[in-house]
């Protein structure tokens, strides 16, 4: 048996297939677009040219993430944060206290003794301190998303950003700059503001160990070190951060099927016809 | 307008009496410390709230939690208060001050101690929490909320204020009846918790020294009308805490004599708080950025003076009918009088009895301008601020300006944009002169 | 240039580019404008070196210069700083006499002054400390629609229904954006929703100010027509536009820096 | 003939027109912010009680030129509609003192949209037989300033029947409410919503009979089989739109009873027929369940929120709800203070808690989904 989780974050598509044996069959990433719906189905494709599968072999589709209800073929659809929660369970079965920090939103998702959604919480409506955040910055600064984090392992110290607002950090860092302050201090300053909102938010939620750090922002690694500094401890980072949510979201489905549910309805493919 | 001019400038010309109030500061936690080392009494306590000399005359040591709060804001100590109470889920939106002495009270149950290095020593755990519906919301709802951290015993009284509109003398009886019945009830329930009952020669004497204090208090800001002004608003930031953390004592009524006494001796001499004073500006209305208060220094660098304020000011005297004899029916017409002072003018003119007061400062002391501040976590004070522009702009065309923050919480402000803003109000001043 | 004229400069630090203008006289002679980033000063210096050469003087031939912008305390030159809002005011009331009331859309900041008919600030209000209602919330939602900044204007004016637009927070304007796209959603559209919501914005800090027509609209958000006929509308009145609305406090601040001249030296003439 | 839900859904969406005709018709339509200001007294003028509304789905651009944006957007965007015009039909314009907001909005729109009558109601925050009959002269004052307004005296039988007519009224809610009881329930917490607002501007005898045909219908709908979705107890504030409840409905829940303003809140409890009319109105509407009023503190923390909250734990139990949501609108510094204190309560019946704080703004609402849909998930 197949199944399949599709997460269309607000910035990435993550797709994930496992066997009934748990066992990750293949995954895939891709940048979110603007149009959902068609986006989707490229991924699946995408995903199912890889494997050599027809559709039909997928015995069950969660959607998750931002644009889950875009998903006219998916089975069910989960919130991100139950499907993390299942993902994480699956890699780290000790795990307590899940926090991630996605495209635009961030989360603190506690678990109980049986790796169930205990309790969670997420930021506002504000974009502060989450991947989005980075990205605008990384862009004034003329950084590579990707070296935010190892530029900042070789900062002396940090520049304190006070400013949360996107717009207004992005203008707080130019003025830093102004002062001679390094781009390795800022940048790691960044680290230091997202990690101090993050810990803030979850910090209800009790901190306990394990807690396990995902979603792209755990593949920033000065993100990683502020948050550990944070926490007080070392935090576990799954392989590959960015799936997760697909994979919980695969294995939920897998759940659905050992519990008897099936697909009620007919996939709906709306005019695409390259599945084959 | 010269850029050079534009540099903080640290020397506050203000006066030496104005000093004494860190020390007086100090004293209310100290006091409040060694009250609880020897067994006294200590209540949580709201400024304001009418009941000050009750509080006083029943022995008992206030711990003003705002007052905390303010402190708090003013050393730049706020963040893990405020975060505590966020943790604890309180919204980021509600009052900073409550959000303080929330996280505060969460912090110390959580440690079982005072946290460290809290400013001032911190708050000592209360014997009781007298809460007052005077001001606004959360002032009442505060203490009930502390009841998480500690359920110590606590009372609330209402303080009622009739609409600008009524007629006066259709509800000042039953207003001051139930004023009246709120103060006895507060009383008994003291009386309880102190285990004695109100003397009430020592009640009157208590009202005697606040109405003498706040009288001096009254007269040294009438002093303030002189040209150049004598006294800044830094000062009177300061120097409230004597009218609002010490009413009832001798130390308030000395405290406002010596003030008193130099401001007249500054006037004579005509001594002003800056040297070329070019603009005079009222605070209109909104608690002071605690966090920022060298922000009246930068006006000043200006040639920009606050010449007075809308804000913790002692009421003006109001006059108790001679047929009061008992101190707790006093209490009460005070407050109805104090609450209802401009009403018959306002209803005469801008329905506003709060512009009135705005348009009798503009006139008596000369202002060019009003600056409000706008909190964004405080409702009570800020709420209501844009439509006194709006009504004060029928009566004067002199410059107003909003800075929107908030008095602890440093997230809501940002400097750039007050110093732009600063900038702009001084240029329009200017602007007006030159015409 | 002859040796007998008189040169004035203004440099407008401001937080999405840096402007400089130089007069000659009362004339405008020279301008440059660059975006800001990197450090602030190095581009300053950049900035003014060019306008200069482009003048064709020197800088110790300047007989005064004002800084104004956001960024003003970092410009590495010895001169006065006045606030931008009086330097759109000034510059609005050189370029159109008729001006009562400015509207400034800058990168982060909407400002709205009424004026004096001297060019003097009578009243003035700043938008609140939350980005929208800002230029850069036109440029974050013109990246995600893949839009040149230039075409925004003119692509938004084509639009028979505007998206309804309502979020508060710049950056999830994106999301919401996407979100729109997803649901069919034309970019003209989504633009014309995006004006709509601002204008909105400016036509309640323009009613607190108590308004009076000429309404001039400058900074950068002058240069979006859409916006400028969005906010037309909203008011029912015609917006006045410069011709390079995001000089106009460069502009405005080297007019000033003539004025000061002049009081200083009370013989002197261009 | 429309149906009873069909005409609770044109009287929903189509809010004001039915005081608007009856304005026509010569009546006097009296406009009053939140729960504390007694239909009765003004039913018993021969007058309509209007309970004014904001609007959740229209933007709030005018306001922000009178008030500041900091105050709580459920009364900026009902004096944003005033602003507009939509409120002109009102003759009478009164509020209660419930909340700083309200007071300080009640001087703003007096100022700037002024009635022919308007009056400010002050309510006492503190509870005990002090403030009752403080209260209840507060009342009897607004009933001398109706009678010098409309030129007319205030018949004491009058206000007596005005008090059967609407205890009728509540009578019928409540019975309303039972049908909530079920699983599923027979009438979903949206139906709900919709015809408590739809009940909001019309007379309270045209509410009743609408109220009994809207149950005729209901009772003889098909009864679905049982669900077994989670049963959401929902807490808060002003939620006069549909939209909120309808997305936890729709995210797979069932909104089966609730603790709002425009909820049991304003309806729940009788008032008892006394002697004085006047009497019973004051007692009991001074001592309506509202975060804004304090009750005296109890000697334990326990009693104390049981002193609170128990009216809640008997509305959780007898309703079978699983969850509880809270629906607090921003800047409401009363509702923010004590939404913590109930959670803790309803924690320790076992019954998890989501607290929402939101802008009374169906814009916002979808960025709610996610967290109301994760809430459900770990409910189930
Ligand atoms: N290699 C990387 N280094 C740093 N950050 C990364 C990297 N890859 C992705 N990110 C961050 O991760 C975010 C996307 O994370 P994701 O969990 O997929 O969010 P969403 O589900 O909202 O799309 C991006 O905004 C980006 O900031
Ligand atoms: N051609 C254009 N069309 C539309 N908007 C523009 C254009 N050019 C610039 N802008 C807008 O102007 C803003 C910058 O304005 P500007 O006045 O330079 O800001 P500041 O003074 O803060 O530096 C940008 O955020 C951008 O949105
Ligand atoms: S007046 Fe303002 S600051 Fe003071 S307690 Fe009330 S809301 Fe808080
Ligand atoms: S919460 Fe209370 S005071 Fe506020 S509107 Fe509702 S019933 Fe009225
Ligand atoms: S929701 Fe809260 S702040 Fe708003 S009117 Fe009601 S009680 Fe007042």
């Amino acid at each position: 048996m197949l199944f399949a989780g599709i997460d269309i974050g607000s910035t990435m598509t993550k797709v994930v297939m496992v066997t009934e044996r748990e066992e990750v069959i293949t995954s895939l990433i891709g940048p979110t677009g603007a149009e959902h719906r068609h986006l989707a189905l490229t991924v699946m494709d995408e995903a199912l040219h890889k494997t050599s599968l027809s559709f039909d072999a997928l015995d069950f589709i969660v959607a998750t993430g931002y644009g889950r209800i875009n998903v006219p073929f998916a089975d069910k659809q989960i919130t991100e944060i139950t499907c993390h929660a299942r993902g994480i369970r699956s890699i780290f079965p000790g795990a307590r206290l899940i926090i991630d920090i996605g495209g635009q939103d961030s989360k603190g998702i506690k678990l109980d003794g049986a790796g169930k959604v205990a309790n969670f919480t997420m930021n506002d409506k504000c974009a502060a301190g989450t991947g989005r955040f980075l990205e605008v910055i990384a862009e004034t600064l003329g950084v590579e998303l990707t070296e935010m984090g190892p530029i900042s392992l070789s900062a002396a110290g940090y520049v304190k950003i006070s400013n949360m607002c996107t717009v207004f950090a992005e203008h707080e860092v130019t003025s830093r700059l102004a002062e001679g302050a390094g781009v390795p201090e800022i940048v790691a300053g960044l680290h230091e503001a997202i990690a101090e909102r993050v810990i803030n938010m979850v910090r209800h939620l009790r901190i306990e160990k394990e807690v396990v750090f995902t979603g792209g922002g755990a593949k920033n690694i000065g993100l990683v070190k502020a948050v550990e500094g944070r926490v007080g401890f070392p935090v576990l980072v799954p392989p590959e951060p960015l799936i997760t949510g697909a994979l919980g979201a695969a294995l939920l489905g897998k759940d659905f099927v050992d519990r008897g549910v099936t697909r009620d309805h007919e996939r709906r493919l709306e005019g695409v016809t390259f599945f084959s | 307008m010269e850029a050079k001019e534009q540099t903080k400038t640290t020397a506050v010309k203000g006066t030496n009496t104005a000093r004494k109030v860190r020390g007086l500061v100090k004293q209310i936690f100290q006091s409040a410390h060694e009250a609880k080392a020897q067994g006294k009494k200590v209540a949580y306590f709201m400024v304001t709230s009418q009941y000050d000399e009750i509080v006083r005359a029943m022995d008992i040591v206030p711990m003003p939690t705002e007052n905390f709060a303010g402190l708090c804001g003013a050393k730049r100590d706020m963040d893990r208060f405020l975060l505590k109470a966020e943790e604890d889920g309180y919204s980021q939106v509600l009052c900073s001050y409550t959000r303080i002495g929330l996280g505060f009270d969460s912090l110390r149950r959580e440690m079982g101690r005072i946290p460290e290095n809290s400013p001032d020593g911190g708050m000592p755990m209360p014997d009781m929490m007298l809460g007052s519906s005077a001001v606004c919301d959360p002032r009442f709802k505060w203490y009930q909320a502390v009841g998480r951290f500690h359920h110590v015993p606590t009372y609330s009284i209402d303080c009622v204020a009739p609409s600008v509109h009524a007629d006066l003398n259709e509800v000042r009886d039953y207003y001051i009846r139930y004023q009246k019945e709120q103060f006895e009830g507060l009383i008994a329930f003291l009386e309880k918790q102190m285990g004695k009952k109100m003397d009430r020669e020592r009640l009157w004497e208590a009202i005697r020294l606040s109405e003498k204090a706040w009288r001096l208090w009254y007269e040294i800001d009438r002093l303030r009308v002189a040209v150049p002004s004598p006294m800044p608003a830094q000062d009177h930031f300061s120097i409230m805490v004597a009218g609002l953390y010490y009413a009832g004592t001798q130390t308030a009524v000395d405290f406002y004599q010596e003030l008193h006494d130099e401001v007249k001796d500054r006037v004579e001499k005509k001594m002003g708080v800056i040297p070329d004073e070019k603009y005079r500006i009222l605070y209109g209305g909104g608690l002071p950025p605690w966090h920022t208060l060298w922000i009246f220094n930068y006006f000043e660098s200006f040639g920009a003076v606050f010449a007075i304020e809308n804000v913790y000011r002692g009421s003006d005297p109001v006059e108790v009918p001679s047929h009061v004899k008992d101190p707790v029916e006093y209490l009460a017409w005070r407050t109805f009088l104090r609450y209802t002072q401009r009403y018959e003018k306002a209803k005469a003119n801008s329905g506003n009895p709060k512009v009135e007061k705005l348009l009798e400062m503009i006139d008596d002391y000369q202002t060019d301008g009003v600056v409000f501040h706008a909190c964004r976590s405080c409702r009570a004070m800020t709420v209501g601020q844009i439509h006194m522009k709006n009504l004060l702009g029928q009566h004067t065309d002199i410059p107003m300006m909003q800075l929107v923050s908030d008095m602890v919480d440093l997230r809501d402000y940002s400097e750039a944009q007050w110093k732009a803003q600063i900038a702009a109000f001084i240029e329009a001043l200017a602007g007006r002169q030159a015409n | 240039m002859s040796g007998t004229h008189r040169y004035y400069a203004g440099l407008d630090m401001g937080s999405a580019s840096i402007k400089a203008a130089v007069l000659s006289g009362h004339r405008l002679i020279a301008s440059e404008i660059v975006a800001s980033g990197g450090k602030y000063s190095d581009t300053a210096r950049k900035i003014m070196g060019g306008v200069l050469a482009k003048a064709g003087i020197s800088e110790d031939r300047l007989d005064g210069m004002i800084i104004t912008g956001l960024g003003a305390e970092s410009a590495p030159f010895d001169a006065p700083q006045v606030s931008d809002i009086s330097c759109h005011a000034m510059g609005c009331h050189c370029l159109f006499p008729s001006t009562r009331t400015v509207i400034d859309i800058g990168g982060q900041f909407t400002k709205v002054a009424r004026i004096t008919p001297q060019g003097r600030i009578a009243d003035f209000l700043m938008s609140e400390k939350c980005a929208t209602g800002s230029g850069r919330f036109l440029q974050v939602i013109a990246r995600i629609l893949q839009v040149k900044l230039e075409d925004i204007g003119p692509l938004s004016m084509t639009s028979k229904h505007p998206v309804e637009f309502s979020t508060n927070c710049a950056v999830f304007a994106e999301s919401e954006t996407v979100s729109r796209i997803a649901e069919g959603a034309k970019a003209a559209d989504i633009l014309a929703g995006v004006h709509h919501a601002m204008a909105a914005k400016v036509a309640m800090l323009l009613k607190r100010v108590k308004m009076e027509p000429d309404v001039v609209l400058t900074g950068g958000g002058g240069e979006d027509e859409g916006l400028a006929l969005a906010i037309g509308d909203a008011l029912s009145l015609k917006i006045l536009v410069p011709d390079k609305p995001r000089l106009t406090a460069a502009f405005g601040a080297a007019y000033l820096a003539r004025e000061q001249h002049f009081r200083s030296h009370e013989n002197h003439s261009d | 003939m429309m149906t009873a839900s069909e005409q609770v859904e044109k009287l929903y969406v189509e809010r004001g027109k039915r005081a608007r005709e009856l304005r026509k018709k010569g009546k006097k339509i009296i406009g009053y912010f939140c729960c504390f200001v007694p239909d009765e007294i003004i039913t018993a003028f021969d007058m309509v009680p209007y309970r004014i509304q904001g609007s959740q789905s229209e933007p709030i651009d005018q306001a922000d030129a009178y008030i500041e944006p900091m105050a709580c957007p459920f009364a900026r965007s009902s004096f944003n509609l005033a602003l507009k015009g939509r409120y002109d039909f009102l003759d009478g314009f009164v509020a209660p003192h419930s909340c700083d907001t309200i007071e300080r909005m009640y001087h703003i729109w007096l100022h700037n949209k002024p009635s022919s009558f308007n009056h400010l109601i002050n309510v006492p925050h503190m509870l005990g037989s002090g403030s009752t009959s403080f209260y209840r002269s507060e009342l009897a004052y607004f009933i001398k300033s109706l009678e010098d307004w409309s030129g007319r005296k205030l018949d004491p039988d009058r206000l007596k029947d005005a008090v059967r007519l609407y205890n009728r009224r509540r009578a019928l809610l409540r019975e309303l409410y039972e049908l909530r009881k079920t699983d599923p329930p027979q009438v979903s917490g949206t139906e709900i919503t919709r015809v408590l607002v739809a009940g909001m501007g019309i007379p309270a005898e045209e509410h009743i009979a609408l109220l009994e045909r809207y149950m005729k219908e209901i009772k003889v709908r098909p009864v679905p089989k049982a669900d077994k979705l989670p049963r959401i107890f929902i807490w808060g504030n002003e939620i006069d739109d549909i939209a909120f409840i309808n997305l936890v409905e729709e995210s797979g829940a069932q909104v089966v009873m609730d603790d709002l303003c425009t909820g049991t809140r304003f309806f729940w409890d009788d008032v008892p027929e006394t002697k004085d009319p006047l009497d019973g109105i004051a007692a009991r509407y001074l001592n309506i369940h509202c975060p804004r009023s304090n009750v005296p503190q109890m000697e334990t923390r326990e009693k104390d929120l049981g002193n609170r909250y128990g009216y809640i734990g008997q509305f959780v139990k007898d309703w079978g709800a699983d969850g509880a949501i809270f629906y607090i609108v921003r800047y409401c510094d009363t509702c923010e203070l004590e939404g913590p204190d109930l959670r803790e309560y309803l924690n320790s019946m076992n019954i998890p808690v989501l607290m929402v704080e939101d802008d009374y703004s169906t814009s916002t609402i979808g960025q709610l989904r996610t967290r109301v849909q994760a809430f459900l998930e770990m409910l189930g």
